[in-house]
This record gives structure tokens, C-alpha cells and sequence, in this order.
């Protein structure tokens, strides 16, 4: 059992609690679990834009999608936020004996992602492209890199930042990227934690829980998906897709977060 | 006069254009992309990308 | 030749040129060079600290060393701007070529360091205690972890930070973080790159370079050294008596400033 | 009136004294380091200890 992999997204949203989730990584490390945990940072990226006066920008794309406008500043100001989480994370994780080791993407091209020349957006009821983006999509993995680490028994701790064909650094989403992960490591399961408890049937009715999606049918269920959570849907049928066994959607706010989603608490998928 | 890169039909534009914005050609319904306000250029649109990031 | 492994110490200062650097670095590596890169991140903190609202506060130790307070929020500010700098070194080197891998000491821990519970400053002339401040001496590193990601052909890019025994992240001078990796992988060559030509005999006229100190003589030429250049020269020492053979303090401003100090330019020390 | 740790003779403190400043003993030599303004504490200073940080 135990070298079945798990691969984690730590939901960026601000409602997770940093200290319970690393109690409860501590436990699964001392059951020998092996773990790679990926965040976010889409919050603490708006704050510190905010503060050094270059507020992000924000529009939806054709398909209904909001996301940053991520000029070379604004990657910049991500590179540092992404990093203070992952060496907070780090931090907390090795006070309880955790040997975390912080990443991005970028290092040792762990995520190799393909840089969108121009993207597609709606702003302010007008469509236009935007060229100089530095988003990616997350394609393929260094995953040679990331068993070592884990063969070392280290927990990799990896920020959302990848790296395009030509060595350019790249904003990509959390969800996905912790789903090639997932995919380029054979991982047994991908827990994408956020702030519900999972896919909820109509938001934000939180006893409306959809308990099982079967692989099958995502589509169909993707149509009760908003906004992020539409993300992390799409993020799932990709992992499965590729091979990893079983998606939980889970609540980042239970005292035990990822030993829940590991006993199905959560939306279960696949 | 800037004129439709497929069909040579005339483009009209808003008054208010913005850099980067689509322009459909009301003749044959190509998607043209201003690449520059001044001058006026334009070019084909690239196709939709989905677009995902943090 | 090519087993022998060199550490960099980056120059925190403005005046270094990224592109040169790393171009010399791509070289040095075409020629199968065994590379730690370090870098420091003083004035990219006091700028981003500045903009932040929360100036960094310099006090001067009793021995005369003068060093920023480094209060939690100072920390993080501390983290978010190395983080930068790590990114952009990562970036710059991977758009070359070169598989790079940004880490900071507290990743995997791999620069232990001791967290100094009380520090002794001068400030407008009074004498007193500081407490509260996340400094750290370097004292080992975890060689295992470096040694593994350099036999897998990868430059690891470290920040400057440490992890004290129970796991608190530290903010580490880059020097003497430099000079314990270099001795802790018994290293050959330790580089510490800076923007002057070297220890100057009468700092700061750039003619009056010292080319060669023998080992046994550090102490006395350390009179030369003031301010950082003082920490080098102590860095330097602490590395030679750990059983690295040759450091060498040399001028970041050069065009192939890595090359060059290995080939004695600057001043060579044991 | 807060006397010295180690010779238990009186101390005078500055009028603008700090928080954590280090007040020798006029009469034993002792340092002592203000812990608290208030009330006012003293502990003995610990020893010098270098300080090197970026």
C-alpha cells in the first residue's frame, strides 16, 4: 500500500487552515505514504499586486473561463507570492519532522507547459486577443526528477510555475498542474482540496454534495461547475484520462483534510 | 482604408478600438485582430486557446 | 577535472550582470563544470521591504558587522525577494541550456544553521539586546541531497536561507552560506563573486588589489576587509580550514566573471 | 528600585531608556539587559554573540 503515490493540491483559497493541514501530512508521512503536494496562490498573488501597486487585471476567456492577465510583472509579483506560501508550507511541514523540499515547475523543468502565443478574452463586452501572457498549459512532467526526491523520502512541495520549450517561466493553474503530475507519475490519487466540501450540485448549497461521478460521466456533470470549480473538473478527466485511478474533490476546512478525501469524503471520481 | 484580409471587403471599426480587438469582416465573417492602432493593422485572429492559469 | 565541483557565490549587489553570468555559466557546464550557484538578495529586500511599507532596520553587531533586524515580517519579505532573484537565475540559466534547479537552504535542509536567540546591537549609540530576530550561522548542510541532484547533471541555485533543529526558516549571509556548502561538499574552488576587483590593500582604489593571501595569513589581511567584504574574508577562512583548497574573491563585472576567477583573476586565497 | 542580579546594588537607568537596552552595574560590572519596560525587568545580558545575516 504504501508506495502508492498521492498526489495533493492545497487549495490557494485563504479559508485552509496551514497548521491543521500539515498536522494531518505529518500523520500520512508517518504512515509512509508517499506524498507530492502542489498549491496555489491566486489570493495572496491579488494581495501582494494590490500592495505594490500593479492590481491584476481579470478577464474571462471564450469559454466562460476567469483568469489573470499575467504580464511579466504580474509573473514576477506570482514567482514571490507562490513562494511565500511554498516556504511557509516547507517551514511548517519540517517543524513537524516532514523533510519537505520546495519547487516550482520552473526548477529542473518539472512541469513543461506550452505558452498560449495569444489568448482569447472578453473585456468589458469586447473581444480581443492579449499576446504578451505568461500562462501556460501544463503538458508533460520531469518526472525523473520528482522520484528521486521521493525515493530520497522527501516530500516534494511544488509552487504553480512551469516552463515553456524555449525556458520561459510560466503562471499555470494549480489544479492542472497538480493533475500532470498525478498523470506523469502514475499516482494511485489526485486530492484537489478547496474551501466546499466538493462538486456541489447547486452552488452554494453545501448539502447539495454530488458523492460519486463515475469516469464516464464528467461531462455531464461538469455543467454544475463554476469558476474554479470547473477547473479542478476538467483538472480530474485529464488525470484519469492519463491513468491515475481516483479523483477526490475535498474540503480543505475538516480537521484531517487529506486523510478525509483519502477515505472518499468529497466528491470521488473515477 | 483597411479592407478584410480573406474577401478585400471593406472593415468598418467602433470608434472606441482597442488594441488586440476582433474585428469580424460583415461580408465573409473572417475574424480579423487589430495588431496595431497606428497605424491601422490588422491580421487573421488565431484560432480560440483555451486559457487557464492561477 | 571535471568531478571537481566549484560553489558561486552570486553577488547580492546590483552591478551584476545577469545575461554575462549566465552565459558564462552555460559554458562552463558545455564543459562538463561540476556547479553550486548561491546568491544573496540584501538590495532586492530593502527595495521590496521600501515598497511594502516595512524598511528593513540595519543595526551594527559589537564586532562591527552591520546586519539587517530581521523580524518575521522581514523574514518573509526576506523569502518573497530571493525568491525573485532564484527564479529569474533559474529562468536565465534554463533558457541556456542549463538544467537548473532553484532551492532554497531550508528545502530539505539542506543548510542547518543555529538560530541566534539574542543578538547584541549599537543603535544611535545605546547598546542592547535583540530577540526576536531570524538570523541564523550556517552550520552543515544535508550533502546527500545536493551530491544526488548534481550527479543528476543538475546546477542547484540556492537562496540564501537556513533551517535551524527545530525547523524555523532562517535568514542566512549568502557568503558564509557559500562557504559551508563548498566545504560540507568539499568542494574544490569556492568563488565569491562581487562588484569590486577583489580585497583592495586601500579600498576603494580598484589598483591597489591583493592577488594571492596564503592561508596562514587570512587573519591579518582581514584588516583590509570592511563591511561585506569582511564577511567574505571570514567565509573564505571558515571554508579553507574546512578542507576546501582554494577561494577565490573576484569581480562580478568581468565578461566571463565565473572564468575568470577560476583562473586567479581577483585575490586567491590559500 | 531594581537592584543588580548579581550584587544586588541599586541600578540607574537613563531617563529614555529601551526596550532590551543592556545597563552595566556601576558597582559589580554585571550587564544587565532590560526585559521589559513595564514594569521593568532586568536579566543578565548574554553573551556577545555574532551577528551575520544578509
Amino acid at each position: 500500500m504504501t508506495n502508492e503515490l498521492m498526489v495533493v493540491k492545497l487549495g490557494g483559497a485563504a479559508g485552509i487552515g496551514l497548521e491543521t493541514l500539515c498536522d494531518d501530512v505529518a500523520q500520512l508521512r508517518r504512515d509512509k505514504r508517499r506524498l507530492v503536494l502542489v498549491h496555489g496562490g491566486s489570493d495572496e498573488t491579488n494581495r501582494l499586486a494590490e500592495q505594490l501597486g500593479h492590481p491584476s487585471r481579470f478577464v474571462t476567456s471564450i469559454s466562460g473561463h476567469t483568469s489573470r492577465v499575467t504580464d511579466r510583472r504580474t509573473l514576477e509579483i506570482f514567482m514571490m507570492a507562490t513562494a511565500a506560501i511554498n516556504r511557509r508550507l516547507v517551514e511548517q511541514l519540517q517543524a513537524r519532522g516532514v523533510n519537505a523540499v520546495g519547487l516550482s515547475g520552473l526548477d529542473g523543468r518539472v512541469i513543461q507547459a506550452r505558452r498560449k502565443e495569444a489568448i482569447r478574452v472578453i473585456e468589458n463586452g469586447r473581444q480581443r486577443i492579449i499576446r504578451d501572457d505568461w500562462t501556460g498549459t501544463p503538458e508533460r512532467i520531469n518526472a525523473g526528477l520528482l522520484t528521486t526526491l521521493l525515493d530520497l523520502d522527501l516530500v516534494p512541495v511544488l509552487a504553480p510555475l512551469g516552463i515553456s520549450e524555449s525556458g520561459e517561466a510560466l503562471n499555470l493553474d494549480g489544479d492542472r498542474a497538480a493533475a500532470v503530475i498525478a498523470a506523469g507519475l502514475k499516482a494511485e490519487t489526485l486530492i484537489l482540496l478547496t474551501n466546499v466540501p466538493g462538486l456541489l450540485r447547486n452552488f452554494p448549497d453545501q448539502t447539495s454534495l454530488i458523492h460519486h461521478i463515475p469516469q464516464g460521466e464528467i461531462e455531464s456533470f461538469a455543467q454544475f461547475a463554476e469558476g474554479r470549480m470547473r477547473k479542478k473538473v476538467l483538472g480530474a478527466a485529464e488525470a484519469l484520462r492519463a491513468g491515475v485511478r481516483r479523483v477526490v474533490i475535498g474540503d480543505a476546512r475538516q480537521p484531517a483534510p487529506v486523510s478525509a478525501a483519502m477515505d472518499g469524503q468529497g466528491t470521488v471520481i473515477g | 482604408m483597411t479592407t478584410c484580409l480573406e474577401c478585400d471587403a471593406p472593415l468598418t471599426f467602433p470608434p472606441d478600438l482597442i488594441d488586440g480587438e476582433i474585428i469580424p469582416c460583415a461580408d465573409c465573417g473572417a475574424e480579423l485582430e487589430v495588431l496595431s492602432l497606428s497605424p491601422l493593422q490588422v491580421g487573421l485572429a488565431p484560432a480560440v486557446q483555451e486559457d487557464w492559469g492561477e
